[in-house]
């Protein structure tokens, strides 16, 4: 069994992060890894996909926190899309939402990066 | 036919007790908060919490676990454990988590201004708001050392209104 | 640039435990057997069991709880509850259900020969066999009124095996 | 969310009961009610469907042996189809192969009873 999952798509100057699961504490030091990657290659406009995700706790809404003030200095976002209304709610309940771009798909997603 | 009969006697169906306590015990390490939550999900879903309210349960209960597992122990320690435990009645369901580690005064521990919050674009300081806003009642009995407690509930009279809106 | 850089160490990882103790205390009623199943076989999941072990940990543990909801306690008892301990380490994982009740002698619980059994259509009287057929190991400590215990083990020798079969 | 669900369907002369779930010490009344009712009204033919059921513990199995002895004395039987390999593996454990006629699927269990 997979607890977390995060696959990770090229689309010319966009990644997009496809994840899945649940990300908790044990499982959010992935999903930095996987933007800490992103940042070494210098790809900055990010895309994260939530579709398969099932759960997030504090310590998964703490990744978002932690990079986005480089990635934004950086001429970057991080935008966020597909998020069930149970996920969709945590972020809300803590005003995520003024701060970053929560979309319904990707497509509306990548259009906003234009 | 005496024999047939006894066979046919229903096997004893014990009624499901709607008051009562679970207790888990489990080593202080991140990679048990996933059995955490789905115990305690379980155990909110037989009192019959909406799933709304069972995800607020499992998240406020992983958020107390996560600082146990973060904050109460030094990293030496070993053996170090957390228990869990829920009460439930009619009413409501009362979540205990409790450590043996160093505790903290929560007093010092400013709720965040949100907006301040976001505009600083800090990491971390959100599992005690988060705690705070999921559940109905919380509150901490700490003796640093001993026995560090954060008692959280959640009303079940929630459930007639969630019943009805949904 | 230093908060930047606090921000991106890397959040704590706490490596799993492959030893460690889970303990359950639940009250003795059958509609938390599901609960404890979940439970038990999550745990052996952790400890690297293939799902042919998971499924067997997790049925001779129902039926050892299902003997303490049947048999343990009056009916008139209040209050009965029922502990699930598992611990695990590198070899083997280790189940012990114990109750409060007023115990039996397993000496005297004859295993039921299979054929005859059958021929017979008998009716219950099959847990305990399970159990030992299921795990490597079982021994029972009774303590009547006091504690009774049954203890199962199994080693996770097995696992090897089995990734080779599959 | 429903632990256990059994659902009947009759063809003719005989009943099939659909299972679902899990079959435990907490359930089995269900099931047992259910048979209890086939033979309320003199239905001895019995198939049980396991398609989906995911679990079985000996509290199952009882059901099973509580009923057969009187269902066989008025020439009817009771037979199991569609199990899952986890759950045919324990009744094998417990050699009930040799008592009930287990098959793949209920067209196989129709034609035994022909
Ligand atoms: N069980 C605990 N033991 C020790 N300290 C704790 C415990 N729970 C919370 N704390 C303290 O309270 C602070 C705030 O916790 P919280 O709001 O969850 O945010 P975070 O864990 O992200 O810092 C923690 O940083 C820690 O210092
Ligand atoms: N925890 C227990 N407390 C008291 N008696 C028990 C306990 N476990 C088993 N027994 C006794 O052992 C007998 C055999 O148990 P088992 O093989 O599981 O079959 P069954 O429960 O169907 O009778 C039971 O009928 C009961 O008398």
């Amino acid at each position: 069994m997979e607890n977390f999952t995060v696959n990770r798509t090229d689309k010319e100057d966009i990644s997009v992060l496809y994840i899945g699961g649940f990300l908790d504490a044990h499982t959010a030091p992935d999903l930095e890894n996987a933007i800490q990657n992103l940042i070494d290659g210098e790809r900055y406009k990010i895309i994260v996909n939530f579709n398969d995700l099932t759960y997030i706790s504090s310590a998964g809404l703490g990744v978002f926190m932690g990079y986005i003030e480089l990635i934004r200095n950086n001429d970057g976002d991080i935008k966020m899309s597909n998020m069930s209304p149970k996920i969709f709610r945590v972020f809300d309940l803590l005003g995520f939402p003024t701060l970053y771009d929560i979309v319904d798909d990707e497509i509306k997603a990548l259009e906003n990066f234009k | 036919m005496t024999n047939v009969d006894k066979k046919h006697k229903k096997a004893k169906s014990i009624r499901p007790k709607f008051e009562g306590e679970y207790k888990l015990r489990i080593p202080s390490a991140t990679d048990n908060l996933e059995l955490i939550r789905g115990f305690v999900a379980k155990v909110a879903e037989k009192v019959g919490f909406c799933p709304d309210d069972i995800g607020k349960i499992e998240l406020a209960c992983d958020e107390a676990c996560t600082n146990v597992m973060k904050h109460a122990y030094d990293k030496k320690s070993k053996n170090t454990s957390l228990d869990v435990l829920i009460k439930i009645d009619y009413q409501k369901l009362t979540l205990v988590v409790t450590d043996h580690g160093k505790g903290f005064n929560p007093n010092t521990i400013p709720m965040p201004n949100l907006k301040e919050y976001l505009a600083e674009l800090k990491v971390g300081g959100l599992g005690i708001y988060l705690m705070r806003t999921l559940m109905d009642e919380v509150d901490y009995d700490i003796k640093p050392g001993v026995q560090n407690r954060v008692r959280m509930v959640k009303y079940l009279i929630d459930r007639k209104k969630s019943e009805l809106v949904q």
